[in-house]
């Protein structure tokens, strides 16, 4: 049987095997929390907390200010004891609440399970609970997920597609999930369903996780009555872009400049449905998440889950410390992650992934020789070559006439270029600058 | 607008009275020049005869020319021949014995063949071997191998096989036509 | 902890990146190049691979020469394409070209032909072809002067070259010989190095499809397309045109449609591009070849698509991915 | 000759630019563009068939007929600046949006030495009314054709890495030759 | 504009400005006619000899033209001079007029010869526009000298017509084709802009002095 998958993307070297085996372990709980209030795109959530309050595990910490903005919730017993401005991961600065953890309360605390009847749920209920959770996309974009699943009147939402792709190398927090919290997943699909009345509901999981996808289809099995289907793809990257996974799973193609609503398609990543699954059912926000911490650079690399905001040194610590010179640190995968300068960073909800890197050096750029191996690995079918050499000579309204909105950043480009070009980097300059200048 | 007029107008006559004065003075030097140049090209063909004469036949659509020496004897014919060459036509001069039956020599007055190339087709050692071939058997060009005059045979010149080919097709061509129409104004 | 505590690379994503490097491919080229080169040796003698190290040395030193005077690192000549340009330039000269001659042609392909272009990317043109181009303009009889190549192969039948000095497709076109095509497939024949053998290009061609480093698309396109027109031709006048097959192995059509037309540098970004440049390439082979005044026009329709590569990859970037449905779904709404 | 072949010779084989060199100033100076170039190169072929179309009638029915061949030059030139000046004025009262491509090439055409060589090259080569006519379209679409490629690879050089001493008309004509070397393929395709 | 000398006028058509190099003017007879040093001299005394003229001419007769038909008249004063070289030409020098073939009466649309006159000939007095003249004609001259002499030497083997090497060298073929005609400008026009970028002081220098 042939796979199915998207058009052109590319084989990266996996590095999976270190982590895809190991159960996830819970981190130690971190004396200290910085949590920052903007995890997601869009506006920054508003502190409804001050200095020296109290707060209870899943107790609101900041609202979400207005439509395109996500909650955060406190994962922990503590005290605030300030509120400093702090780089996040990606560059920007945003204010960091800083939590004071009290150990033992927060170790004591328990979550009880509640009935919920889901005969009474409707789309509605079903959106301002996501919306309630704080649950934004849990791939890496951070988009609020409660936007995804708040389609214009006009859009007629007929399919899910469920993304349980994790093709980013090295990271298996996603695989891992999927594994060991089946169950909660296909709650979590049935609340969604008892919503929207999918037509279809297509699980895309490659075929590199066989026991992920037996597991998953052993657990839907027990649901007949919701239509779902698992979906095994071909290995390949960036197979989690939304727009891949749609064509991949469904055949369906978003319209450039789109959004997957337009085709009536909602997707959703595995760890968001966990999440909301923890809501429903368990009146748990988003606190905390699964993130894989590997590379050759740390000594023992595994699948780990931490509340928000925990420091990236106690995550180190719990892996036991470095091995070697660690060269590069990233969070998130190798393909899109981004290097950090240091490790005073914290926990966020977009955080896949925390790898070390021994060997990291950073190869000789040598000129375009035209191959266009960019060109077929483009998954947007870009020319990254020619966006690149406007981005390089400031021709910025031509590279935006060459779709440069269009390019997600996926780094398939970067990757194939024999000539070692910073393909992704002058792309982004160039977005930059018709963002900045409104070109 | 009327001192425009004027000036354009003035400017005109005066070139154009500039210009007619100087042709006047010019054209019979110029026409000298075209003359001997045609002479000198025609004397070529027959290199052995001093001081040959040569005066056009009156045929239509043909130049024809025919030579004699000093003591007004008949030397032969040349005739204008045009081939379709390379980059461009090959204008030359057929020479005839007078009896026409062989090859007197051939000259080409101007081409646009490649240098080194095809237009080596001006090289003696080219043209020499068309010397008492017959004109009214067919020519053919071979490569590689001795050429035997007794069949009518010329050796390409290595590499410009088109430019050869040319050559000798436009004086089969033209050849036979030629003769004929020598032999008609002889005649007449 | 062991680490530095402060000061990781960074870098922009992503952070890993394929194993191929522009060295590597250069020099991949080369060995798919080994065994019609050794064939070549064979047929034409140790003078050959005189030609081939001559060439080497001449293009490294032009490269890294000029590299100097622009004040820029000479080591650029590392990344193998001025290799690459020597070889397939030797392959397309005969094998009795001077020394001379072969200095001149380096020079001028990877001075004129690359290095006033800003270097390997820069050049609008295949180099190898401007050197060529340029010595069939320089020195046209020599470059049209052919050796009867060694007898290696003894089941081969006796080559027409042996009478004619020709190459097979000047004695097709000029005096209606046609050569064996055994001989053609395992170059037994008068003509320039590398036509020695179309089948071991064939194995080099198919070698670089395997590793990914041409694209089917040129190749297939280019052949096909003097198949297709060679046939026409064939079926129309089987007394003046050769068949088509004869065309595919003949003269340099097999080095130029796997290794000149599928130089990264010089050709089309796109599949659609390739398949224009492939047919365009093509059908001025089948041109010059049939009724131009070369009877080879591989150097030539190479170089002529060359020059339009800009034009055609300003025309067929590809649509990006949704485009085509953007009017669908705005239907559907 | 058959009117094709003169066509494909004096667009192709025998190409104004890449053999005879006429219209090299044009060919350097406008094709920076492809857009620019193909307007040039339309509004070249425009006049030059007018041209042709005009010097034709004037050298035969004027000075052949009154046997001033020592004014062709002269003739032929007031004939060329008048003709461009009187093109531009009828574009630019009929169609505003062809006159906004064109128009400004159209004051750079009246020294564009292909025009004038155009009209000398057929009164020399004796060519009849048809054959000018025809010969005038074949030599602007082989100067459209030359400009239009040129145009693209200096589109494309734009960002290329080019020798300061070789950038500008250096490498375009450097360009030039290899195209002239390219072209030199086409050689013997018809006879001329 | 500041008077300068007339043999500042002279002098800067030489390097300064010169037509072909630096102001690649007047490409079309630079490249079709320099097969040999002989046709490239005798073209670039032949335009030298419109351009002269014209401008004396030209300069002569400024007042007397009103702006709207400048340029008609000065181009039928030039293409009157074209036809005088050319028949002069024809009379006297059959052979080079038979190599210039019809890139003699090209000289009416050089554009060095329109753009010397509307830029200084009708700005200026006769004596510095001749005088510009003659700079702006030797300048073209030259080029025309040295890009026939590389191309004679190189695609001939010879100089002036005199065979200089012995039957070892082949000459290139190519540099009296169309191609060597570019591929020679192209390198000579690099190497002048080289050598000008490098010796610029030295000619400042060398015109204030002339300047002086």
């Amino acid at each position: 049987m042939t796979l199915r998958t998207f058009k052109k993307g590319v084989h990266p070297h996996d590095h999976k095997t270190r982590t895809a085996s190991l159960p996830v372990e819970d981190v130690p709980i971190p004396e200290l929390l910085r949590i920052p209030v903007a995890q997601h795109l869009g506006k920054p959530a508003v502190p409804v907390k001050q200095r020296g309050d109290e707060v209870m595990p899943g107790e609101l910490l900041c609202d979400a200010d207005g439509f395109v903005s996500a909650r955060v919730h406190s994962p922990v017993h503590g005290k605030i004891k300030k509120i400093v401005q702090q780089p996040l991961p990606a560059g920007r600065m945003s204010d960091h609440i800083e939590i004071a953890v009290n150990v033992e309360e927060t170790q004591a605390h328990q979550w009880q399970r509640r009935e919920v009847d889901l005969d009474a749920l409707d789309r509605d209920t079903v959106v301002e609970g996501i919306r309630d959770a704080g649950i934004v996309g849990m791939g890496g974009a951070t988009f609020p997920t409660h936007v995804k699943f708040s389609p214009p009147p006009t859009a007629e939402i007929d399919t899910l597609v469920i993304n349980g792709v994790e093709c980013e190398p090295y990271l298996t927090c996603d695989h891992r999930l999927m594994l060991e919290r089946t169950a909660e997943l296909l709650e979590a699909v049935r609340i969604l369903n008892r919503g929207f009345g999918f037509k279809r509901i297509l699980f895309g999981i490659e075929s590199n996780k066989p026991d992920a996808i037996e597991a998953v289809s052993r657990a839907a099995a027990e649901f007949p009555d919701t239509p779902i289907e698992i979906v095994p793809l071909k290995v390949k990257y960036p197979q989690g872009a939304e727009k891949m996974l749609i064509y991949a799973a469904c055949g369906r193609t978003v319209p450039a400049g789109k959004l997957p609503l337009e085709i009536g398609v909602i997707v959703a990543n595995v760890f968001t449905l966990v999440a909301i699954e923890d809501w429903f059912f368990w009146g748990k926000p988003l606190i905390d998440r699964v993130i894989t911490v590997s590379g050759d650079g740390i000594k023992s690399a595994r699948n780990l889950r931490a509340p928000i905001g925990t420091p990236f040194e106690d995550l180190v610590e719990a892996c036991g410390g470095f091995n070697g010179d660690v060269a590069k640190v990233l969070v998130g995968g190798p393909m899109m992650g981004v290097a950090l300068p240091t490790l005073d960073y914290s926990l966020t909800k977009g955080s896949s992934g925390l790898l070390f890197l021994t060997r990291a050096e950073v190869p000789a750029e040598s000129p375009c020789i035209r191959c266009a191996r960019c060109v077929d690995a483009c998954p947007m079918n870009l020319m990254p070559l020619k966006l690149a050499a406007y981005a390089e000579a400031q021709k910025f309204v031509e590279a935006k006439q060459h779709n440069l909105n269009d390019c997600f950043e996926c780094g398939s480009c970067a990757y194939v270029c024999p000539s070692k070009i910073k393909l992704v980097a002058w792309i982004r300059y160039a977005k930059n600058y018709v963002r900045v200048h409104k070109l | 607008m009327r001192r425009m007029i004027i000036v354009l107008t003035l400017v005109t006559v005066l070139s154009g009275l500039v210009l007619a004065a100087t042709f006047a003075s010019l054209s019979p030097r110029i026409e000298l020049n075209r003359e001997r140049a045609l002479q000198a090209s025609l004397a070529a063909l027959f290199s052995d005869v001093d001081e040959p004469q040569f005066e056009q036949l009156e045929i239509e659509e043909m130049d024809i020319y025919r030579g004699e020496d000093a003591e007004g004897r008949l030397i032969g014919y040349a005739v204008a021949v045009t081939a379709s060459g390379y980059n461009g036509p090959i204008s030359m001069l057929l020479g005839l014995t007078p009896d026409l039956q062989q090859i007197e020599g051939l000259q080409v007055v101007e081409n646009r063949e490649t240098p080194g190339l095809g237009a080596r087709i001006t090289e003696e050692q080219f043209r020499e071997q068309f010397i008492g071939l017959d004109p009214m058997q067919s020519i053919t060009t071979i490569r590689h191998v001795e050429p035997d005059p007794a069949a009518n045979e010329v050796q390409a010149i290595s590499g410009a096989t088109i430019s050869s080919e040319a050559v000798v097709d436009a004086i089969n061509r033209r050849a036979e036509q030629a003769i004929d129409a020598i032999r008609d104004a002889e005649d007449r | 902890m062991s680490a530095r505590a402060e000061g990781f690379i960074l870098t922009s994503s992503p952070h890993d990146s394929a194993a191929d490097t522009t060295q590597r491919i250069m020099f991949a080229v080369v060995i798919t190049l080994l065994p019609a080169m050794v064939m070549s040796v064979f047929y034409f003698g140790l003078r050959v691979l005189g030609l081939y190290v001559l060439a080497i040395a001449s293009c490294l030193v032009t490269e890294s020469l000029t590299r100097r005077a622009r004040g820029r690192s000479p080591w650029s000549i590392a990344d193998g394409s001025a290799v690459v340009t020597a070889v397939l330039l030797v392959m397309v000269l005969p094998p009795e070209i001077s020394p001379i001659a072969l200095v001149v042609g380096c020079v001028v392909a990877i001075f004129l032909g690359k290095e006033v272009f800003g270097g390997l990317g820069s050049n609008v043109f295949n180099p190898a072809l401007v050197g060529r181009a340029f010595l069939s303009a320089a020195y046209p009889v020599q470059i049209t002067t052919w050796t009867t190549p060694n007898r290696v192969f003894a089941f081969l039948p006796q080559g027409i070259d042996a009478q004619t000095q020709a190459t097979p497709l000047a004695a097709a076109r000029f005096e209606g010989i046609y050569e064996a095509l055994p001989n053609l497939l395992f170059g037994q024949i008068g003509g320039s190095i590398g036509e020695t053998g179309s089948i071991f290009i064939v194995a080099g061609g198919i070698a670089m499809l395997a590793l990914r480093l041409i694209r089917w698309e040129m190749v297939v396109s280019l052949l096909g397309t003097v198949f297709v027109l060679t046939g026409i031709a064939h079926l129309v006048d089987p007394g003046s045109f050769v068949g088509p097959v004869f065309h595919l192995f003949a003269g340099g059509l097999m080095l130029g449609a796997v290794y000149m037309a599928t130089d990264m540098v010089t050709t089309p970004y796109t599949r659609v591009g390739n398949v224009i440049f492939g047919v365009g390439a093509g059908t001025l082979v089948v041109i010059i070849r049939l009724f131009g005044g070369y009877p080879e026009g591989v150097m030539f329709a190479i170089l002529l698509m060359n020059a339009v590569t800009p034009i055609i990859n300003r025309y067929t970037d590809n649509r990006v991915f949704g485009a085509q449905s953007a009017k669908a779904g705005e239907g559907a709404q | 000759m058959s009117l094709v072949v003169l066509i494909i010779s004096a667009a192709i084989v025998n190409n104004f630019v890449l053999t005879y060199f006429v219209g090299i100033c044009p060919f350097i100076g406008v094709s920076k563009k492809i857009d620019a170039a193909l307007s040039m190169g339309i509004a070249v072929t425009f006049v030059m068939t007018i041209t042709a179309i005009v010097t034709w009638i004037i050298n035969r029915f004027i000075l052949i007929q009154l046997g001033l061949p020592f004014l062709e030059y002269v003739s032929y030139i007031v004939v060329i600046a008048s003709l461009v000046q009187f093109v531009e004025m009828f574009i630019k009262k009929t169609s505003p949006a062809l006159y906004k491509t064109l128009g400004i090439f159209l004051p750079l055409i009246t020294t564009n030495c292909a025009i004038l060589f155009v009209a000398l090259l057929h009164t020399m080569r004796g060519y009849g009314f048809i054959e000018s006519v025809v010969f005038g379209i074949g030599a602007g679409v082989g100067f459209t054709l030359a400009i239009v490629i040129m145009a693209g690879i200096r589109e494309q050089l734009e960002t290329a890495d080019i020798p300061k001493p070789f950038q500008g008309a250096a490498i375009t004509l450097i360009v030039a030759g290899i195209l002239a070397l390219a072209f030199m393929g086409f050689s013997g395709l018809v006879a001329a | 504009m500041a008077a300068r000398s007339i043999t500042y006028e002279f002098a800067k058509g030489l390097i300064k400005n010169n037509p072909v190099f630096v102001q690649v003017l007047g490409m079309c007879p630079v490249l079709a006619v320099t097969t040999s040093v002989v046709n490239g001299v005798g073209m670039g005394m032949a335009t030298s000899f419109v351009l002269v003229s014209a401008a004396l001419i030209g300069s002569l007769i400024k007042p007397l033209v009103p702006s709207e038909v400048r340029i008609p008249v000065y181009a039928v004063v030039i293409a009157t001079f074209v036809t005088i070289a050319d028949l002069v030409l024809r009379a006297f020098f059959p052979p080079l007029s038979e190599a210039l073939g019809p890139y003699v009466p090209l000289i009416v649309v050089n554009c060095v010869i329109m753009g010397r006159i509307e830029a200084f000939a009708t700005r200026n007095g006769p004596g510095p526009a001749v005088s510009d003249a003659l700079g702006m004609g030797a300048g073209f001259t030259a080029a025309l000298m040295v890009l026939g002499g590389m191309r004679e030497v190189l695609g001939s083997g010879a100089f002036f017509g005199i065979e200089l090497f012995g039957e070892g060298f082949t000459p290139l073929l190519v540099m009296i084709l169309p191609a060597g005609a570019f591929l020679t400008l192209g390198v000579l026009m690099a190497i002048f802009n080289a050598l000008k970028e490098g010796s610029h002081t030295v000619l400042i220098r060398a015109e204030s002095k002339a300047e002086a």
